[in-house]
């Protein structure tokens, strides 16, 4: 029953599922707590009832050094989750709220022409995330982790999604 | 299963214009029914007509064109009494959803019929409507809340329910007819045996029941029945609450403002006769001029026409679906109308609802407003397929299709 | 009076289908916008077209339709904060009417902010939607029901209303914007700077005034306003309720059902952010993309233009009905709308509605819901004509001709 | 202003409030309490303020002798309530209910095709309120006063239009 073309049999649906969120989904790389963490905090989306809890240890220059999160949700706040502990490994607060922007703008309009040109490359990580804007209901989905890391910077222990 | 002569799904469907779009380039196949169903021409020109032709404020008007909507609107309460088989117009009461109507029991029965002390029994399988409005009157009103259980296939545990009566406490079971969640349809007759038999009155969700089969009150036996209008092939904006009529008249007004009155005084008011006790303010015109066109097509077609197209669809589904690999049919009931919930295995129901709509399917997935059930069967969420008159085998074989693929591309 | 260059009444006119119908083989002068007022085309056409291609129920929807048909529904949030210059449109509250948003008020704030004790502020001219409410929640909670006096000419008495306030109890003050009987507009900053000064909130009814003149609630100063979409050429079954976000949060929810919920248990339910907090059950979907589509046309005409257009039409109203023989203008405020009440002193306001109606005019005759305001003028009727933007100054005419006749035929 | 013709420039006022209802609601010659009377009653149209008191005394065979009447309304109900006294003069009670009923059945449709016979004069009488069937809500106006008059007939104190 599957259509069969000699590429990608899977194109149509591979616009807002490319490898690399099925790979995360299925397989996060960051998806557990940390042993030893400095703050967490957990993102909740009555909406659709995706959870998440994230951790984070910070290096002695206050910039994060790891993440670790667990996730209950979609194969989209999973990779999501697992793209953004990758992405903010190294940055300090004020960057990691900067690239929060950025990735925001991204998942809402599926551009982000007001990037800084010192994001493009976490931004390049994390475009895979950029189909998103076409399905409004979903942007929550990639969102909701990054308002618990967000919540966990600020010392808030929960987060809604917006 | 051969399908009555005057039932032809592809001349309903030209009744239903919005059929024919597209969606991310493939044709729509909409399977959100019991969320909301599609509206037939008939309903979309009833509406369009009267605000063209024939429109004012109602009840008050002594001019033409109040006197004809007023004619027009009233007309919808006569169609809903054919169709429930009420035997009095008068019992027929407009809300603005089933929502409406059912915070309109639970204000105007449950304070002010109900006393502190007494219970209010639901089921384990209600839509969140028909849970938060008697929560909200235990926590106010010291009004105990039981929940009657259900089977692990998803049908009232009717010994369950019997027990609940022991203490004589309840005086009113207020439970779904149909799960929109699994399509249960629950023992009607029997629960308003057993009510009655411990002395409580029987309300009954009927909003999805209404949609798949012929309901008739006076044979129910029940006391109270409510449904909203935009499930069946209504617009939204119009519920209906139909209740016995010296029932009605024990209860005191929930909603205050014009048209509910006999007479005001800053002393004290009057209230008008039933049913508009209970209707304040400019009720819902349009809205009843088109759930009034809803109703005539659907007679026009008719419940056992219906019934039996729906009974295909759901065999067709079961069947298709059970055989794909990491599929499971959540509710497993007997008696069941055109609602079908499922899980799979290698992907959350929100991934499978877009990778669906991505292939034009529209399927709804969560916890379809029914938290407590989900929890019930130990899930998180659910991708549901509803089905109406419209609705073709060959949709859900497209269906079967498409799920597959997710299936796969999830593997 | 010149008119803005904007402004063409007859290319307005061409905007609303009903107005070229005949009524008892007259051309229909409809003078029955208080009532309701009637609906333009681009009304019409956006609810016909979301049932035609692009209709689904919202906000939980993962699929096409659900999105667009949500993106379509909460532009109307949007539009309404914009009209009335509400900072945010989080404090936009989707009603069924404006008796649901005032029902609302009265048991979410009334019953919910307010103690036994403290007392609410009406005034003598009110629509019963907004003395019934008050008066349930008075005989329940005992709390005290005032009604500020008002003058002979139809206007508040300032300072009958401030000595309303000397000792301190008023909690909330819930008062017309514009009288639906007399036209007469409520000094809305005057009565919001007495009741602040007193620790007061104010709520304005402002279903007539809305249709009239542009409200800005942030100049306003005021604590809630509500309205209703029949009225400024939307459909009917939608209401709104603005208020202040850190008010709407202080304040429990009401109705209880889907959508206004965060989680459900059967020990605990959390509620939603404001404004769905207060938004159960399926919304009125088709409704607000038709007062969207309603809040657009009125912009695109501009509250200026409306304004003036309207000064004209009651002026040149009051000056003929006035020089008939037997004909009595009630209602004599300095600020007034497009209403015009009147007596005829040889027959009964239903004999001068079913005469002019014979003549295919329709004007309103009775108490209009608001018996207390008739009590307090001394009379059991009167016929009220009343103006959208697509009266003409010939129409006017029209009544003032009418009316004499039946002034003669009575005689 | 007034349309000139030689006829009557009110012909199409006509058809609803013809010279006798113009007359009788003018001038009605029932329209007094009865300073004997065995049975009164009042009725009461609350959605549109209309309100009546009938006072009835009957002649020593059971039979209406007289009817009088206060009422506060339209042209339609006073009319009405003056025909209606002068129509049920020396009937009985059934007799009166059986005109009631044929009445409201013209009012209602503007005919009566099962009219009894014997009914035709009174039904003469007040074939001039005919023409309300035209005008559902003045349908009530018309029938207020046979309420209020059945009620009394009846022995209860209030009637509502139905
Ligand atoms: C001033 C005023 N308040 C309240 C209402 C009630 O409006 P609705 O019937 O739409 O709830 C009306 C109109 O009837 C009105 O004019
Ligand atoms: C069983 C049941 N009850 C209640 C509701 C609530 O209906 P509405 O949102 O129209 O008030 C629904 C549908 O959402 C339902 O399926």
């Amino acid at each position: 029953m599957a259509v069969d073309t000699p590429v990608d049999s899977f194109d149509d649906l591979r616009d807002l599922y490319q490898e690399v969120i099925l790979d995360r989904g299925r397989k996060p790389r960051y998806g557990q707590r940390l042993e030893a963490f400095d703050a967490t905090a957990k993102g909740d989306n009555p909406m659709c009832g995706d959870r998440v809890q994230v951790w984070v240890k910070y290096a002695e220059d206050g910039r994060i050094a790891a993440t670790g999160f667990d996730a209950r949700g979609c194969a989209i706040s999973i990779a999501s989750a697992d793209l953004m502990a990758e992405t903010v490994q190294g940055r300090d607060k004020s960057d990691t709220r900067a690239l929060f922007a950025a990735f925001r703008e991204m998942a809402r309009t599926g551009v982000c022409p007001h990037c800084e040109a010192g994001l493009a490359d976490p931004m390049q990580k994390l475009a895979p995330l950029s189909g998103v804007h076409d399905y409004p209901s979903r942007v929550k989905c990639a969102t909701l982790p990054w308002h618990a890391l967000i919540a966990a910077l600020d010392g808030t222990k929960e987060a809604s999604s917006e | 299963m051969s399908k009555p002569a005057t039932f032809d799904v592809a001349r309903i469907r030209q009744d239903f214009p919005i059929l024919t779009q597209t969606v991310r380039g493939k044709p729509l196949v909409f399977l959100d029914s019991a969320a909301s169903a599609q509206k037939p021409r008939v309903v979309i020109d009833a509406m369009r007509n009267a605000m063209e032709t024939q429109y004012a404020n109602i009840h008050r008007g002594l001019h033409w064109m109040s006197e004809r909507t007023t004619e027009a609107y009233e007309a919808v309460r006569d169609a809903i009494a054919v169709l429930m088989n009420a035997s009095d117009r008068h019992e027929i009461v407009l809300t603005q959803s089933v929502t409406g109507s059912l915070n309109l029991m639970a204000h105007s029965y449950g304070r002010g019929v109900l006393q502190p002390g007494q219970a209010v029994v639901i089921s384990g399988m209600e839509h969140h409507s028909n849970i938060v409005p008697w929560q909200m009157l235990r926590d106010e009103r010291g009004i105990e809340l039981r929940v009657a259980p259900i089977t692990d296939a998803g049908e009232l545990d009717l010994a369950g329910f019997e027990a609940l009566f022991a203490d004589g406490k309840v005086g009113l079971v207020s439970i779904t007819h149909m799960s929109n969640v699994l399509g249960s349809v629950t023992p009607a007759e029997r629960i308003v045996q057993i009510a009655h038999a411990h002395g409580a009155k029987v309300l009954f969700d009927g909003s999805q029941a209404v949609v798949h089969r012929r309901i008739d009150v006076q044979a129910l036996g029940c006391d109270f029945y409510a449904w909203t209008g935009h499930k069946l092939y209504g617009p939204t904006g119009i519920g209906v609450l139909w209740g016995r009529r010296e029932l009605l008249e024990r209860m005191p007004p929930f909603l205050g403002g014009g048209d509910m009155i006999s007479s005001v005084s800053y002393e004290k008011s009057t209230w008008a006769e039933v049913p508009h006790k209970f209707e304040a303010g400019t009720p819902p015109i349009l809205e009843g001029i088109g759930l009034k066109a809803a109703i005539d097509y659907v007679q026009s077609i008719g419940y056992d026409a219906i019934a039996e197209h729906e009974r295909a669809l759901v065999d067709r589904a079961l069947a298709k679906l059970s055989a794909i690999e990491g599929v499971t049919i959540i509710g497993r009931a007997q008696d069941r109308g055109g609602v079908v919930s499922f899980t799979l295995d290698k992907a959350h129901a929100h991934d499978v609802a877009t990778l669906l709509d991505r292939q034009g399917i529209a399927v709804r997935a969560g916890h379809h407003c029914a938290e407590p059930l989900m929890r019930r069967l130990n899930l998180d969420s659910t991708a549901r397929a509803s089905f109406g008159i419209y609705t073709t085998l060959e949709e859900i074989d497209v269906l079967a299709d498409a799920l597959t693929r997710v299936r796969e591309f999830f593997k």
